[in-house]
């Protein structure tokens, strides 16, 4: 599943804004075809983390490699080029976009025709470029199992639609290395087990590697292959699902003392 | 190079440009609130110019009673204005809003023609309207007390945004509608009190500005004016607003003085500051002080 | 788990919604027929898939669907005895009921200080002062946040919405998926904390949550929807006894939890209808 | 999950190619068609009264739809594009006037140096966003209208240019009667063109900035790029409804760009409804006719004689005036989303029907 | 032909609606007059009058929707901008338009001077154009300056916004005006729109003008006068013909040294005997017959009597044609319409010189607290110079 050359790699990257430091120092770097999942507690600094890796920010210092290529001053559209893919923890969908547009964006750096070409429809290949992508897209779209919601507007759907149109979008890119930040925030548990399965396929069948950010420990424990820990911008621990478990630290700063649970809520459940 | 006309130029804009910096406040005032552009601004001070001379002249009333009465008429006139026509609105896409007060602007600009007629009208001689000489340049005193006005005002906006329930309340409003109705506050009431407020500064200004230059339904453009003094200042800025009126007022003077002692193209005065709007909005391009759109994804 | 709920059954219902249906932008009717009942003092939670309405269900009570172009075009909502069906949503906070929006939605370009003042928009008493310092304590890291609440990491903006639902001190909160995007310690946490405002102030809940354990653990009484419609009901102990609930909601137990890797298939989506 | 798909019943696709027609039915291809056809028949059948009327929709529906493509489309509200529809004008009639080049290929030159200034103009769009951007469209529309008073090589300064008849194989255009068919052509072809664009990649792009540019960026769309491509081709159809209009009338005059035709542009695109191709048109025909309704609506008023003295009828002008912002207004208030959503609507209640719900 | 029909462009909601409304009503008070009391010589007159707003694009579709559906015989027209713009229009249409832009680019009908830029062989007004108008004020200037005794060379300075109306006569007057000795400053520009104009009164200080030409109009010119008056800046006033009234005064308030020239005789003037007639051309729209015009209502009603007059010719002479219309105004030397006598000053129209009235009377007025007072200074006649024809 992995081999030893890695997609991503992310060298003493720190990031402040005005006083807040939002990331200190982390490094870490995912193979290819790897599952990584990124935990720790709120505001560590985990979506920070994916926004200096698909370009939304620039690390104060500290480099971003991706595929070899030291892409820390690219743009976020260049490294969408290059094959990095994401979803986002405030859903950004398209909202005034019909899903099936919102997803065909995702293929925009792949499609060829432009402004001269897209309105000589008939004429100039595009309707034929247009069309052989839209099957691409229709693809994705049973794939994550959306097909009843393809014409309807982005921005009216629920909340767990949106989520996984998004994810659907960044497909459609057909990354090399997608980036899922809490992709299954608010869904149930049947829908995280779908989830869980589409994010296995995408990476197993589809060869994606994938960074993963989510707070549910039994997704985060069962298929990622790494995990790494954040708190307060610093990495705490890295390692294998288990051991990262296993880590003190991690039980304190996150999950919460075990024995803890029924006291916290607490009275009738106890 | 001629130095006592630049100053005296300069002095001039300064002046004028406090008066800008008023106008420009009430624009704010909605935009804070509301988020609503409001093209009307120039016609509720033409307004409130026009009834204050109806309220001296036609029903021959002394001054200080005509200005307060005046001044409730434009409150009312702002509450109705939003009962009737903005309050359907709330909810809708801003630029329909927007399309709306453009409406209003065309609905006013020829109701105004119509019963005030579009002869310059000249406010009887009750206030003061004496010149006093400072620097060897001639000052109306209505433009100086205009100047205080203007002070008084800004620092009373400044306090009632940063400190007042009311003032939170018209910021959660614009920030996103339905979250503030989801507090229990009623978006009509704050559009009411932010319309009020405005077509009563406005009221205010369009008076000052009468005074001096007579009324006439020339007195809106005042209202296209003030655009790149608002945006200079910053959209959401009570301070932007004074700054950027002034600066539009010394920019106007600097290049008529550029304009009329050098380069004799004729049109620097009404033209510069537009240029200058631009270069500086690629420098910043939330203006001097406006804030930041948050960029958080 | 076995310690009755408080009397709940024979508590007059605070809140009953009673057999509405809603209409999105006059051609999109998304509620067909739903009825709950939220007895005062109790907490109820309301599960389902994406898109069953649930979101949609919260808005029809607090009013806010007017803003979106909704229309409640059949049956009563009653609070407290009055009917609040299609009330404006300022009147219906005045009379005690808030909303918790999906999506944290807290005002961006305003600090925390300032959000949370804004929660108690319609409190006259003196006593706010002393509930930011209630709600500070309950978040103890939102203290330290003084910029900006568009700023804020996405756990700390939904502690930041709970928090203003607080300041405004309403008889009943509506909470649209408060664990979400919370770390497993906070998700602990909320709940604790709505447990016990539950319990210490006597609010009143209803809870729209994804993560049913945690939501069954504090709610009395729970109602399943799917498509628009209440397709089960039932007290705490009937649901997490259900068959259906165990497998598409709780997982069955954390012991025989089956891992999310072996899931080979997808689920066919169960249906009650 | 009602409303989802809305398409009369029996309706099946079964290729993609169905699915991303501009009419979603042949029945509504073929009715489009019929009505462009029977559009075609309008001087036979009524008099030059509305033959004008309707070269005046083509001329600013054209540019009507390049203001949508930027605001509505793309989300930049520009309060400039009276400018640019002006600089169209004072283009072909130079490029006629100086080189020879013949009127109908002057109109699409000009549109492409329409653009090329858009562009310009647009540059601080990299930068701007918003109200500020807004704003920064009209510092370019005042500036280009000084430009106009002003450049007397270009447009004849304050007394205007004068612009030559279309040329049509050695046949002048100069009646309304033959002009109309040349500007219906132009209407067709580019309402044609603007669909196709916004059905393809780079159609789909704009919509992306508008509803979310942070994420557009992360999905490879180069921000810069599209907005500033945005200001050029709306400009480029500014240009050619405004070469269509100075070639018309014969004349283009200085000052007839004013702030108050961008603002008419603006209410077309928002009555019309904001990102709609075709209600870029509706919003023309209804800015058009408004005047006209109320003018007719006055005039009526003239069989009664109180309406007949003076006082009344300068009355009048201003009632008209008042009417037409009225109008607007209360437009706006019962039909905010413009009329292609009300379309939409009745639209989706018909096919529906009786099962509306 | 069962009848005329003659459009009327007029500016009641425009930029210059202010001063727009009172000629307007004249011309529409002198065509229903004519049309209710025998038309053209028995053949009914039909008429419309249409605001255009002072709007370029409007004025031409209004005249290419009379012709194509009212076959339009002759206009009735307003603003400098929209005459010029249709001048080749009306040419070939053959269209006679009377205007109230008394613009000298339009007195050139056969483009004698090779200056013309555009003969406009279809265009009339009645009065002397704007550049002749400012000469003959200049000319006055000249000796007034010698009168009051003043040093060396007196200051001249054209004050207007750059359009074509108070363009007309910029280079024109000040080539006259360095002719006769003036020191000629750049032109300072001040928009047609009023606003606070404080700015360019400093410039005119700076520029020490003693006699500024007033290009603009109305509230415009208003707020020139009073900001100047306020800086402490106060030259002789030359004001074109629209500029100069009594409402204008009165709204100015407190002003000396207002001269402007007029073309007809007063509304208070007595023993006209034309007034008779228009007194009862105002009772069209004031039955009470009280209220007050001006004269450039006065002047309306001329515009639309040579119309007239020369529309009975051509009906005597070949029918009631645009190209008959045009060879009637040329009938007649110092002519004044029937009826109009003592309020119309007599004119010629030549197919070479449409320069109908190279007279100009000048008038003075001042006003105190909105007390105005009017006087007459001196009647110029300048030559018809062939280098003057067309600008
Ligand atoms: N643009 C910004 N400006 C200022 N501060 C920021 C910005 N973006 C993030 N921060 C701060 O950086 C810290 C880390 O935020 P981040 O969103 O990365 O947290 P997170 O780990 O994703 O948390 P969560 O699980 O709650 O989403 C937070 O304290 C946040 O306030
Ligand atoms: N403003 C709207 N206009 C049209 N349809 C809407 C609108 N809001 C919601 N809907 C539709 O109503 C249905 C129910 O939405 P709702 O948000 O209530 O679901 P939900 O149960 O909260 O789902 P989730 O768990 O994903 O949040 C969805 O199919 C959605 O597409
Ligand atoms: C400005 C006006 C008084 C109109 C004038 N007739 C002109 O020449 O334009
Ligand atoms: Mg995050
Ligand atoms: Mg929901």
């Amino acid at each position: 599943m992995t081999s030893s050359d890695p997609i991503l790699s992310i060298n003493d990257v720190s990031l402040v804004f005005g006083g807040v430091r939002a990331l200190s120092d982390v490094s870490f770097s995912v193979q290819k075809g790897e599952l990584f999942s990124i935990i720790g507690p709120n505001g560590a600094g985990k979506t920070s983390m994916l926004n200096c890796i698909s370009g939304r920010y620039h690390p104060t210092s500290g480099s971003v490699h991706f595929k070899g290529q030291d892409v820390t001053g690219l743009k976020p559209n260049a490294r969408a080029e290059l094959g990095v893919g994401r979803t986002f923890q405030n859903l950004a969908l398209f909202g005034h976009m019909s899903v099936l547009d919102n997803i065909m964006v995702g293929r925009h750096h792949l499609l060829k025709n432009n402004f001269l070409t897209g309105p000589l429809y008939w004429f100039s290949g595009a309707q034929k470029e247009e069309l052989e992508h839209r099957k691409f897209c229709e693809d994705v779209i049973d794939f994550l199992e959306i097909s009843h919601i393809r014409k309807a507007t982005a921005g009216t759907l629920s909340y767990g639609l949106r989520k996984r149109v998004e994810l659907a979008r960044a497909v459609a890119l057909r990354p090399d290395l997608i980036l899922l930040d809490e992709p299954m925030a608010g869904m149930n548990l049947e829908e995280k087990e779908d989830m869980a399965r589409f994010i296995i396929d995408l990476n197993e069948e589809w060869g994606m590697s994938v960074v993963m950010i989510e707070h549910d420990m039994g997704v985060v424990m069962d298929i990622s292959s790494r995990v790494m820990v954040l708190d307060f911008g610093r990495k705490i621990a890295a390692g294998l699902p288990e051991e990262v478990m296993a880590n003190d630290h991690v039980k304190k700063a996150y999950l919460g003392e075990e024995d803890d649970e029924d006291d916290s809520v607490s009275g009738k459940v106890a | 190079m001629n130095f006592e006309l630049l100053f005296q130029l300069l002095l001039n804009g300064l002046i004028v440009g406090t008066l800008y910096g008023v106008v420009a406040m009430c624009f704010v005032l909605i935009y804070k609130s509301t988020q609503v552009v409001n093209f009307a601004q120039g016609e509720f001070l033409l307004i409130g110019a026009w009834v204050c001379y109806a309220f001296l002249v036609e029903f021959q009333m002394p001054f200080w009673l005509g200005f307060v009465f005046t001044l409730l008429f434009m409150m009312a006139f702002g509450i109705i204005l939003q009962m009737v026509i903005l309050r359907p609105m709330i909810g809708e896409p801003i630029i329909s809003v927007i399309m709306v007060t453009i409406g209003l602007s065309i609905f006013f600009q020829a109701a105004t023609k119509w019963i005030f007629g579009a002869t310059t009208a000249t406010y009887p001689q009750v206030f003061d309207t004496r010149t006093i000489s400072l620097f060897g340049m001639q000052i109306e005193t209505a433009y100086i007390m205009s100047f205080v006005i203007s002070l008084v005002i800004m620092a009373a906006f400044y306090w009632f945004f940063k400190y007042s329930k009311l003032g939170l309340a018209m910021r959660a409003t614009a920030f996103d509608q339905q979250v503030a109705q989801s507090l229990g506050i009623s978006v009509k009431t704050v559009f009411a009190m932010s319309w009020a407020i405005s077509a009563l500064v406005s009221g205010v200004a369009g008076i000052v500005i009468g005074m001096v230059n007579g009324v006439s339904s020339g007195l809106s453009v005042i209202g296209i004016k003030v655009f790149p003094a608002v945006i200079l200042g910053g959209l959401d800025s009570i301070i932007g607003a004074i700054v950027g009126g002034v600066i539009i007022g010394l920019l106007e003077n600097g290049a008529e003085f550029v304009d009329g002692q050098y380069l004799h193209w004729g049109n620097l005065f009404s033209i510069a500051p537009f240029y200058v709007l631009i270069i500086i909005l690629c420098i910043k391009p939330y203006g001097l002080f406006g804030t930041k759109d948050i960029e958080r994804i | 788990m076995s310690e009755p709920a408080r009397k709940i059954e024979t508590a007059p219902p605070l809140l009953s919604v009673n057999n509405i249906e809603v209409v999105y932008d006059d051609v999109i009717l998304v509620l067909r027929g739903v009825s709950l009942d939220v007895p005062q003092g109790s907490i109820v939670t309301l599960l389902g898939p994406n898109g069953a309405g649930k979101s949609t269900t919260l808005k029809a009570i607090s009013g806010l669907l007017k803003t979106e172009d909704g229309e409640v075009t059949r049956g009563e909502i009653t609070f407290a005895g009055q009917p609040i069906s299609n009330r404006y949503p300022e009147d219906i906070v005045r009379s005690g009921i808030f909303q918790v929006m999906e999506g944290r939605r807290i005002i961006e370009d305003m600090t925390c200080l300032e959000n949370l003042r804004l929660g108690a928009y319609t409190r006259k008493d003196k006593g706010v002062k002393d509930d930011i310092d209630m709600v500070f304590d309950y978040f103890p890291r939102l203290r330290e946040r003084t910029g900006l609440a568009g700023y804020l990491s996405g756990g700390e903006q939904q502690m930041l919405a709970i928090g203003r639902a607080l300041m405004a001190r309403p008889k009943m909160i509506l909470l649209d998926e408060p664990s979400m995007g919370l770390s497993p310690l906070l998700v602990k946490e909320v709940f604790g904390i709505i447990e016990k405002i539950n319990r210490d102030q006597g609010i009143t809940m209803l809870i729209v949550e994804q993560n049913a354990n945690f939501a069954l653990k504090v709610a009395d009484y729970g109602y399943i929807m799917e498509s628009g419609k209440v397709v089960l009901d039932g007290t705490r102990d009937e649901l997490l006894n259900n068959e259906d609930v165990k497998e598409f909601y709780l997982g069955g137990g954390s012991e025989d939890r089956k891992s999310f890797k072996n899931i080979k298939s997808y689920k066919r989506r169960k249906r009650w209808l | 999950m009602a409303g989802f798909s809305m398409r009369p019943c029996g309706d099946f696709r079964t290729t993609y190619r169905q699915d991303t027609r501009i009419f979603d039915t042949t029945f509504v291809r073929n009715a489009a068609i019929l009505g462009i056809v029977a559009v075609g028949l309008i001087p036979f059948v009524l008099d030059g009264y509305y033959v004008n009327l309707f070269i005046q929709i083509s001329y600013f529906a054209i540019a009507a739809l390049g203001l949508n493509i930027l605001v509505g489309f793309t989300g930049q509200i520009s309060l400039g594009h009276a400018a640019f529809f002006g600089f169209g004008a004072f283009a072909s009639a130079w490029i006629n006037n100086h080189t020879g080049i013949p009127v109908l290929l002057s109109i699409p030159l000009a549109g492409m140096a329409t653009a090329a200034v858009g562009l310009l103009f647009g540059l601080p769009a990299a930068r701007i966003k918003g109200l500020y951007l807004a704003i920064a469209t009209l510092a370019a529309q005042f500036i280009l209208e000084d430009f106009f008073a002003r450049a007397d090589w270009f447009t004849g300064g304050s007394y205007g240019a004068a612009a030559n008849p279309i040329n049509v194989f050695g046949y002048e255009i100069m009646d309304d009667f033959s002009f109309f068919y040349v500007s219906l052509f132009f209407l067709v072809i580019m309402y044609v063109l603007g669909s196709n664009l916004m059905r393809s990649r780079d159609g789909r792009a704009f919509v992306a900035v508008r509803d979310h540019y942070l994420s557009a960026e992360i999905m490879g769309i180069n921000l810069t790029k599209y907005r500033l491509l945005s200001f050029a081709v709306s400009s480029f159809y500014a240009g050619i409804g405004g070469a269509l209009y100075g070639h018309y009338l014969g004349y283009v005059s200085a000052e007839g760009f004013t702030i108050l035709l961008s603002i008419q542009f603006l209410g077309m695109i928002i009555i019309g409804g904001l990102g709609s191709v075709k209600g870029a048109l509706m919003g023309t025909v209804f800015m058009v006719l408004l005047p006209e309704v109320m003018e007719t609506g006055v005039s009526a008023l003239s069989v009664f004689d109180w309406a007949n003295s003076t006082a009344v009828t300068d009355g009048l002008a201003y009632i008209k005036e008042m009417a037409i912002g009225l109008a607007i207004i209360l437009f706006l208030i019962f039909e905010p989303d413009g009329l292609a959503h009300r379309w939409q609507q009745i639209r989706a209640y018909w096919k529906l029907y009786p099962f509306s719900y | 032909e069962d009848s005329v029909f003659v459009g009327h462009l007029m500016d009641i909601t425009g930029a210059t609606g202010f001063i727009g409304k009172f000629y307007a009503d004249g011309v529409r008070d002198a065509l229903s007059y004519i049309k209710e009391n025998g038309g053209i010589d028995g053949t009914p007159l039909e008429f419309e009058s249409v605001d255009y707003a002072y709007k370029v694009p409007q004025a031409i579709a209004n005249y290419k929707k009379w012709r194509s559906r009212n076959n339009m015989i002759a206009m009735q027209g307003w603003g400098t901008g929209d005459t010029e713009a249709l001048i080749s229009f009306v040419a070939k249409d053959e269209v006679p338009v009377y205007s109230a832009s008394y613009s000298g680019h339009l007195t050139d009908p056969t483009g004698k001077n090779p200056k013309t830029a555009k003969p406009a062989p279809y265009n009339f007004f009645y009065g002397a154009s704007y550049s002749d108008a400012c000469r003959a004020m200049v000319q006055w200037a000249a000796e007034d300056w010698k009168k009051k005794g003043g040093e060396g060379k007196p200051v001249f300075s054209h004050i207007g916004d750059n359009h074509p109306y108070p363009n007309a006569p910029k280079e024109a007057c000040a080539e006259y005006a360095t002719e006769l000795g003036f020191d000629v400053t750049s032109p300072v520009v001040v928009s047609m729109k009023p606003g606070d104009f404080k700015a360019q009164c400093l410039t005119l200080k700076e520029a020490g003008t003693d006699y500024g030409y007033l290009g603009n109009l109305g509230p415009s010119v208003v707020s020139l006068v009073k900001s100047c008056g306020t800086v402490g800046v106060d030259p002789t006033w030359l004001a074109n013909i629209w500029a100069g009234d009594y409402e204008t005064l009165k709204t100015i308030g407190d002003v000396d040294n207002y001269v402007f020239p007029v073309m007809t005789s007063f509304w208070t003037d007595e023993g006209v005997p034309g007034m008779e007639l228009v007194r009862k051309i105002s009772m069209e729209s004031d039955k009470t017959g009280e209220q007050f015009r001006t004269h450039h209502y006065i002047r309306g009603i001329c515009s639309v009597y040579y119309m007239k007059e020369a529309m009975e010719w051509a009906k005597e002479n070949g029918g009631i044609t645009g190209a008959n219309i045009k060879q009637g105004m040329y009938a007649r030397t110092d002519w004044v319409p029937k009826g109009l006598e003592g309020v119309c000053m007599p004119a010629t129209w030549t197919a070479e010189d449409h320069r109908g009235i190279n007279t100009v009377n000048i008038y003075s007025g001042e006003a105190h607290g909105g007390d105005v007072k009017v006087t007459k200074l001196e009647t110029v006649t300048l030559p018809r110079r062939d280098d003057w024809l067309g600008y």
